[in-house]
């Protein structure tokens, strides 16, 4: 989230699309209804079902499931067709003025550069046009028939009333009043927040169906305001801090990334990230990524990371692809290429997609390993329950070891929510049994892989002999010892530069923020964005005073939020290009003419002078971007693609099955229903229930008996055509696999017009398994494809054929 | 019950209804079996009555003490309701044909007024009842068939999931009502046991005296002697004979 | 928002109840000293039209009263259990309803469970002293060692909530959390409450909140929207607001205009005195008679007739034939 | 952070958003042998310990409610679970989910101790924790020496090892993960992941 949760309150209106905020956020979505009930806010739910978010919604319409982009296009469209455009914000804070290189174009789903072969693009052409001070080339007029302005309203020309229509299946007046409620915030003092989670994020167009939003609220000016934002809705309690961390296979802490390959040197490695501001007098914070790795690498590897090696740029492991995702590691285990599998609370063969895949890869291991609190149906992936999980125990040869972990209520230390709040919990229970904490399990791996390398020697020991576990008790570091360490504390007394007498810090101190960091090797820090949040003044995380001056939301003294404290994203551009807020009603900073002050810490230098510096510090050019450059890799600019398993051909470019850039495996290509097939007519969608959380809660008796079995959700319609009964047994079958469920029919869900065509929608709840408190049930992945997005391989769950009967129920 | 009569037999004479001896005359009026059958009946009602009425008003809710505390009186009261429901069928069954009404009883109604003051002199001669047992026998008869059925509707532990709340609370009201006239009802019969002297042996020794037969149902009498005439001599009990009917009385000493 | 009440003290002083038996105003079948203060009226506030459907209320309930409900099936919709039952003193219950004048959809949400009515009918139909009591606040609370579990209170319930527990066998249903209430907390469902749906405060306070929210409905084209808190019963402890206020009965069938029902009216009123009343009627007119008329005794010259009749001498002819 | 150091705080952060007048309520004061009507308040000398909700990224605030303080070293066994009033996100309130957390500590299906499940075998084992970590640990090491990659076809120093992965909690505290990356980075694993897109 660019905004904190309880900043909703301030918003205008509130655009619940590619989320279920009520239902999978009930708490956050109080912030709803109070903008509702005392700022006389809107709601719009725009969503394949009518849900429990719709039901308290001002106005609700339905889109087919993987067609958001073009919706939102269409939305733009409008904007610009009307004149409902946030001029000042779009001229001056977003890369409308920019000319782009003359090479790139778009046509028929295709962008400039792309290589079918490889099923991606030589995005060479997505650039600026730089000029020969090094500085891109802007028209602050908006005529140049190159700037970003132009080429963005060209590109969205074709997303017409009627296209949106024909592909999203949204009834025009339905659309028009949508778009005619987003336009209205284009007002500098109208916001308008955009809550969204999976519903966006698990397509193979994932990160294009936000982007494509983000562009909608730079253009209405919402970014950086109070009540305005990008809100994505985490769906775990530390998930943010998890991906905060870098726990993915291309990243270290704090969003930098591991080399690759082609970057065979610390140099060359740095001199594509020297982020050289794109406009005179910009601020580009990037620039200091070279302080950011170096004290990374001394808090890994301590005095082993100097200047001669590099600062230990070897011991990090290189990518040969784009990344080791979920997907590709069940792909190489499906080849018999893993041998070791860890899976530290999490619980794969439910989460990930196509369950028989997935089984078939586990089988091929030699050793998982599991940490849980709870029993998890990976765990006994081997263990026989007839229909709901047909294994053939004796045939696998998978040793498996099961830890019993910790839970929440019996650890400590911190979890970062949506908001980017660093929350510090206490421990409030005595662990069950012989359970442990993952910290000590990881310690207790770790020392013991140590003590065999150090005795044996082996394959390249030195990361491990080396890292830094300078900890009280080697065998269980504490979360205090921990949280210090990202923090950052310095290595050796930093003299003021200005006035070399004076000491910034001593030796052994805690860092006061990433402002300290250094790229000497004279400090340490794990994550430099976590920098402040465990100072010399103590445990900031900790901090607990609800006190908020002129009732914000902002609550500065309520925990940490990273970075520095911020808690709204882009805060400087709240204001005009003046430095006075664009809704005085609604401040959050202001320019008194010497320096930035008001409600949240500045995005920008406090001293920085409006005029001079963007509020976009973390891009190059200082501004939004509407156009993209090479930084995603399926195109610019987003465009409509339809799901890999689509009920009709791409309207906008009939060629073009799903997202061209998106990776797939050849076995699953085989696995993926032919578009508008007969044998799978149904277009299908998986969700979460309120009263669940993904494969946890099915243990709770509670919330067992709130949701005791599973269902798909039908409407009347396909329920009549069907012969289907509401309660009654159905099975629903995909090119992967089959599930029984229960029947729930409601008029919740109706028949769409998509192309002329009519598509029923089959919604399936994902939350059943074979180990619990509920009743047995199949999990949504035994049918959901596997493929990802072009960018980051979120898993396409939520856009997928099926083909439903009416039946007897499992007999198992 | 009734054992076969031979044809043309009036109804009210029942087995084991006959006279013996002469002097006093001893009428057989309730064999065993019936006797035993009334109490059981009478003593379920009696039961039904105290712990109905514990549940009924608050003033009388101590009596659950009775039936050891009010869980208790809630469980076994419906229990008792069977009890007593089978077993006055079983009377019902004995009972009916004698029940019967005739031309004799309007002739004794309109003459209630000389029955209630002890002048039985001009009172027609009545079989083995008389309109008042009568009335006594089928509002009874009505007012149980009212209280087992309302009595199920209301039974929760049981029954509840079968009717609407509606029907159960017009069941509960029809219920109390019922209970209130058969509990009258039960007063009057017991009261006229008290009043009309000699009645009681009827149910406890199952013999009354002929005089008591003579005066309050001469005509029931008469039918039992002339069937002691005209009818085989192994009919006729004889006061002396070791080997009586079942009912063989004992001589009053 | 309406501000949250304070997380409770733990300390004993602190959480030592603030009512009690004193301040009982009805008690069933018996009598109560009336409490010389009465406490503020207290009122739990449901607004359905900010209720989301979570189901948060019936957890909490479950959690905090410790009720272990059975794990039941899917019958096709999203309520669950199906019905309250022992061990579900609240239930949500769903609705989908098309507004034949917008011509939208509408999902119906209504939080079911006690109404803790003013006249509540499950106090005045209940035989057993102090099993069922009203406190001056409001709450009407069940004791369950004084309960014979009858089930009269189902019957006297114009809102069908009490439940008979197979168990122990008697009767459940929602106490306001009269425990929370009793330390200055509200029920355990409000203070779960995602979207503050469910606010809990002094009755007149209740009031007040919901004619704040009933403005916002208005100016959202709910021109029927209003507060439920039906006279029928002299008013509820527990209100909704609600946006067609004109059709409650669209809300899973909430009582358009509910009140003890006149059967049980008449059960628990007149029947009892009439009862009672005909009863000893007829005791005393047997008495009278006695004493009046005296036994009616079998005379020797019956039994002589008797003895005749039987040994055949005496041939008098029957009477009437004479 | 004791648990008295967070009452006081309650009280007086609560003072700030006074709400209803029902802590007043205007209660007749009752004697203690007068209390028996009401059911007694069950958290009464209970220890609180504010947590965080572990569900979803609202984060909300919890109070644990436990019999025994585990920060005085005694056994703590939690007896109830409620939303903090005083978080400003959540304002005391919960979902479904997280007003039965209490249940899902005290899961039948919580985990107690190490299992093991052979090779073709159809049931768990109980295992010994240091034998387990142990035979963990050399299978690491075996694999890693066998298939770690130090070079690629170019001889470019890649120093990867491809065939064993771990996929990183969702719930776990922010300590826990930076402890797992350390050790996870330092060996060279590349198929590492977390639970961000499912």
């Amino acid at each position: 989230m660019t905004n904190p949760w309880t900043d909703i309150k301030n918003t205008d209106l509130v655009v619940i699309m590619g989320g279920n905020a009520a239902e999978a956020h009930p708490c956050g979505f109080k912030w709803v209804t109070e903008a509702k009930a005392n700022r006389g806010a809107k709601l719009i739910v725009v969503d394949p079902r009518f849900t429990r978010s719709a039901s308290v919604a001002d106005y609700y319409a339905p889109i087919r499931q993987g067609t958001d982009i073009a919706f939102l296009l269409g939305v733009i469209n409008y904007c610009i067709a009307n004149d409902k455009v946030q001029w000042d914000y779009t001229k001056t804070f977003t890369n409308a003025s920019y000319l782009v290189k003359d090479g790139f174009e778009y046509a028929d789903g295709l962008f400039s550069g792309y290589d079918e072969s490889k099923r991606d693009y030589d995005n060479e052409t997505w650039e600026y046009q730089v000029g020969p001070d090094g500085y891109a080339l802007v028209d602050e007029t908006l005529q140049h028939p190159r700037c970003v302005w132009n080429l963005l309203k060209q590109h969205v020309a074709q997303y017409t009333t009627e296209m949106v229509e024909r592909i999203c299946g949204t009834p025009k007046d339905k659309f028009l009043t949508v778009a005619q409620m987003i336009a209205e915030c284009s007002s500098p003092t109208k916001a308008m927040t955009s809550m969204y989670a999976l519903g966006w994020t698990q397509h193979s167009k994932g990160a294009q169906n936000i982007r494509t939003m983000a562009m909608l609220q730079l253009i209405l000016g919402n970014i950086g305001i109070r009540g305005g934002g990008m809100n994505a809705l985490r769906g775990h309690s530390n998930i943010q801090g998890l991906t905060d961390i870098g726990l993915l296979s291309n990243m270290l802490p704090g969003y930098m990334n591991l080399p690759v390959d082609s970057e065979t040197s610390f140099d060359r490695y740095m001199s594509t990230r020297a982020y050289k501001p794109l406009r005179p007098g910009q601020t580009s914070y990037w620039q200091n990524y070279r302080k950011f790795f170096v004290s990374l690498m001394k808090a890994m590897y301590g005095s082993a990371a100097t200047l001669e090696n590099d600062w230990a740029y070897d011991y990090l492991p290189k990518l040969d692809v784009g990344n080791y995702d979920i997907l590709r590691a069940f792909e190489l285990m499906k080849q018999g290429k893993m041998n070791l599998y860890f899976c530290q609370g999490f619980n794969p063969l439910q989460a990930f997609p196509n369950k028989a895949k997935l089984a078939e890869g586990l089988s091929k291991l030699k050793l998982l390993v599991v940490m849980d609190p709870l029993q998890t149906e990976t765990a006994r992936f081997w263990e026989n329950h007839g229909l709901y999980n047909d294994a053939a125990t004796a045939k696998i040869k998978t040793e498996v070891i099961q830890f019993p972990t910790t839970c929440f209520a019996e650890d400590e230390g911190s979890l970062v929510n949506s908001g980017r709040w660093l929350q510090w919990h206490w421990s409030g229970g005595t662990p069950p049994g012989e359970a442990h904490t993952d910290a000590w399990i990881m310690a207790q791996i770790f020392v013991r892989l140590r003590e065999l390398y150090r005795k044996e020697g082996g394959a390249f020991p030195d990361p491990i002999l080396n890292l830094n576990w300078s900890y009280a008790d080697p065998g269980e570091p504490t979360p205090e010892e921990l949280a210090k360490e990202m923090n950052g504390y310095a290595l050796a007394d930093v003299a003021d530069p200005a006035n070399p007498s004076r000491k910034v810090f001593q030796r052994g101190k805690q860092l006061s923020g990433f402002g300290d960091y250094q790229d000497d090797g004279s400090t340490a820090g794990g994550c430099w964005i976590f920098a402040g949040s465990f100072t010399e003044a103590g445990n900031m995380m900790a901090r607990r005073d609800n006190s908020d001056p002129d009732d914000t939301g902002m609550y500065l003294n309520w925990s940490f939020a990273w970075p520095a404290n911020r808690r709204i994203l882009y805060n400087r551009a709240s204001c005009d290009l003046d430095g006075k807020p664009w809704d005085p009603s609604r401040k959050l900073l202001e320019w008194d003419g010497a320096k930035w002050s008001g409600y949240d810490v500045p995005d920008i230098a406090p001293t920085a002078k409006p005029r001079d510096v963007g509020p976009y510090i973390m891009n190059a050019e200082g501004v939004g971007r509407l156009f993209v450059r090479g930084m995603m890799r399926d195109g610019p600019f987003p465009t409509h693609y339809e799901p890999f398993e689509s009920p009709i051909l791409n309207p906008v470019a009939p060629k073009i099955r799903g997202n061209p850039a998106s990776r797939v495996f050849a076995d699953d290509w085989k696995q993926f229903a032919d578009i508008g097939s007969p044998a799978f007519p149904y277009a299908a969608t998986s969700y979460r229930l309120t009263e669940h959380f993904h494969y946890w809660t099915k243990n709770n008796h509670v919330n067992a008996v709130l949701q005791p079995e599973s269902f798909v959700e039908i409407s009347v319609e396909l329920a009549e055509e069907k012969g289907i009964v509401k309660g009654g047994w159905v099975r629903v079958w995909s090119m992967r696999g089959e599930l029984f469920a229960k029947a729930v029919v409601t008029k919740r869900i109706k028949p769409m017009i998509c192309d002329g065509k009519t598509v029923h929608i089959v919604g399936i709840p994902i939350h059943w398994g074979f180990v619990g408190a509920a009743r047995k049930g199949f999990p949504a992945n035994v049918l959901t494809p596997f493929v990802g997005d072009a960018n980051i391989e979120t898993p396409e769950f939520k856009a997928f054929m099926v083909n439903i009967e009416s039946s007897s129920g499992p007999v198992a | 019950m009734t054992a076969p009569r031979e044809h043309g037999a009036p109804a009210d004479i029942q087995s084991g209804d006959a006279v013996s001896g002469t002097h006093p005359v001893q009428v057989h009026r309730y064999k065993a079996a019936a006797r035993i059958n009334h109490w059981i009946t009478a003593a379920s009602l009696i039961l039904l009555a105290v712990s109905g009425m514990s549940l009924f008003t608050p003033n009388l809710f101590f009596l659950t003490g009775l039936f050891s505390g009010g869980q208790w009186t809630r469980t076994i009261h419906p229990w008792i309701g069977l009890v007593l429901f089978f077993s006055f069928s079983l009377l019902f069954v004995r009972f009916w044909r004698a029940n019967l009404p005739v031309q004799a009883d309007r002739t004794w109604l309109a003459k209630i007024g000389d029955v209630l003051r002890n002048r039985d002199d001009d009172l027609p001669e009545l079989g083995k009842y008389n309109a008042g047992q009568k009335f006594v026998f089928w509002s009874m008869s009505a007012l149980i068939l009212v209280l087992i059925s309302t009595g199920i509707v209301i039974w929760d532990q049981y029954f509840s999931p079968f009717t609407t709340i509606e029907v159960k609370r017009l069941a509960v009201l029809a219920h109390a009502l019922a209970a209130i006239f058969a509990i009258c009802v039960w007063i009057i019969h017991v009261y006229a046991a008290i009043w009309v002297k000699g009645t009681f042996s009827a149910m406890t020794h199952g013999v009354v005296t002929g005089g008591w037969a003579w005066r309050h149902h001469r005509k029931w009498l008469r039918e039992l002697v002339v069937k002691v005439d005209g009818s085989k001599a192994a009919e006729i009990p004889h006061p002396h004979s070791a080997t009586g009917p079942s009912s063989s009385p004992r001589r009053p000493s | 928002m309406f501000p949250p009440i304070p997380n409770a003290s733990v300390a004993g002083e602190a959480s030592r109840p603030r009512f009690s038996e004193r301040d009982l105003v009805r008690r069933s079948a018996s009598e109560v000293a009336l409490p010389t203060t009465r406490l503020t009226e207290i009122a739990k506030l449901i607004d359905v039209t900010k209720c989301i459907g979570c189901k948060a209320c019936q957890s909490a309930c479950l959690e905090w009263n410790n009720l272990h409900e059975d794990i039941g099936y899917n019958h096709g919709v999203y309520d669950n259990p199906m019905d309250l039952t022992p061990n579900t003193f609240t239930l949500m219950r769903f609705t989908e309803w098309d507004n034949p004048e917008s011509g939208h959809l509408e999902w119906l949400i209504r939080k079911d469970g006690c109404m803790h009515c003013a006249d509540p009918g499950c106090l005045k139909a209940c035989p057993s002293p102090g099993a069922i009591v009203q406190y001056s606040n409001g709450i009407v609370d069940f004791f369950h060692e004084n309960c014979i579990g009858c089930g009269y209170c189902i019957k006297g319930c114009p809102f069908n909530i009490p439940r008979i527990s197979k168990t122990d066998h008697t009767a459940y249903k929602c106490t306001l959390c009269s425990d929370r209430i009793a330390v200055g907390q509200g029920p355990a469902c409000q203070k779960a409450c995602p979207t503050q749906a469910i606010v809990f405060g002094t009755k007149d306070e209740m009031k007040a909140w919901a004619e704040f929210r009933i403005k916002d409905l208005k100016s959202r084209g709910f021109e029927h929207a209003g507060l439920y808190d039906p006279p029928g019963v002299g008013g509820t402890h527990v209100m909704y607001v609600l946006h067609h206020a004109d059709k409650p009965s669209l809300y899973a069938g909430l009582p358009d205009d509910p009140s003890i029902s006149r059967v049980v009216k008449v059960w628990k009123g007149v029947t009892k005195y009439f009862g009672m009343a005909l009863m000893g009627a007829a005791a005393l007119a047997g008495l009278a008679h006695y004493a009046v008329a005296g036994p009616n005794k079998v005379t020797e010259e019956d039994e002589d007739s008797a003895g005749s009749l039987a040994t055949g001498r005496d041939l008098q002819p029957p009477r009437g034939h004479a | 952070m004791s648990g008295i150091s967070r009452r006081d705080f309650l009280r007086t952060s609560s003072a700030g958003i006074a709400g209803t007048t029902l802590g007043a309520f205007g209660f007749t004061e009752v004697q203690a042998a007068m209390v028996a009507a009401v059911k007694p308040f069950h958290l009464v000398n209970t220890t609180e310990t504010r947590n965080t909700c572990t569900y979803c990224s609202v984060a909300c605030g919890i109070i644990i409610y436990s019999k025994g303080d585990i920060r005085k070293g005694e056994h703590a066994d939690i007896v109830h679970i409620e939303g903090d009033a005083d978080h400003p996100t959540n304002r005391g309130t919960l979902c479904p989910k997280g007003a039965a957390l209490r249940d899902i500590v005290k899961s039948a299906t919580r985990l107690t101790q190490p299992m093991l499940r052979k090779p073709g075998s159809d049931k768990f084992v109980p295992v010994a924790w240091e034998v387990a970590l142990d035979k963990i640990a050399r299978a690491m090491k075996d694999d890693r020496d066998a298939n770690f990659i130090a070079k690629n076809a170019d001889g470019t120093t890649v120093n990867r090892w491809l065939t064993t992965g771990f996929l990183a909690a969702s719930a776990t505290t922010n300590e826990t993960a930076y402890a797992t990356y350390k050790v996870v980075r330092s060996t060279g694993i590349l198929a590492f992941d977390n639970q961000a897109r499912v």
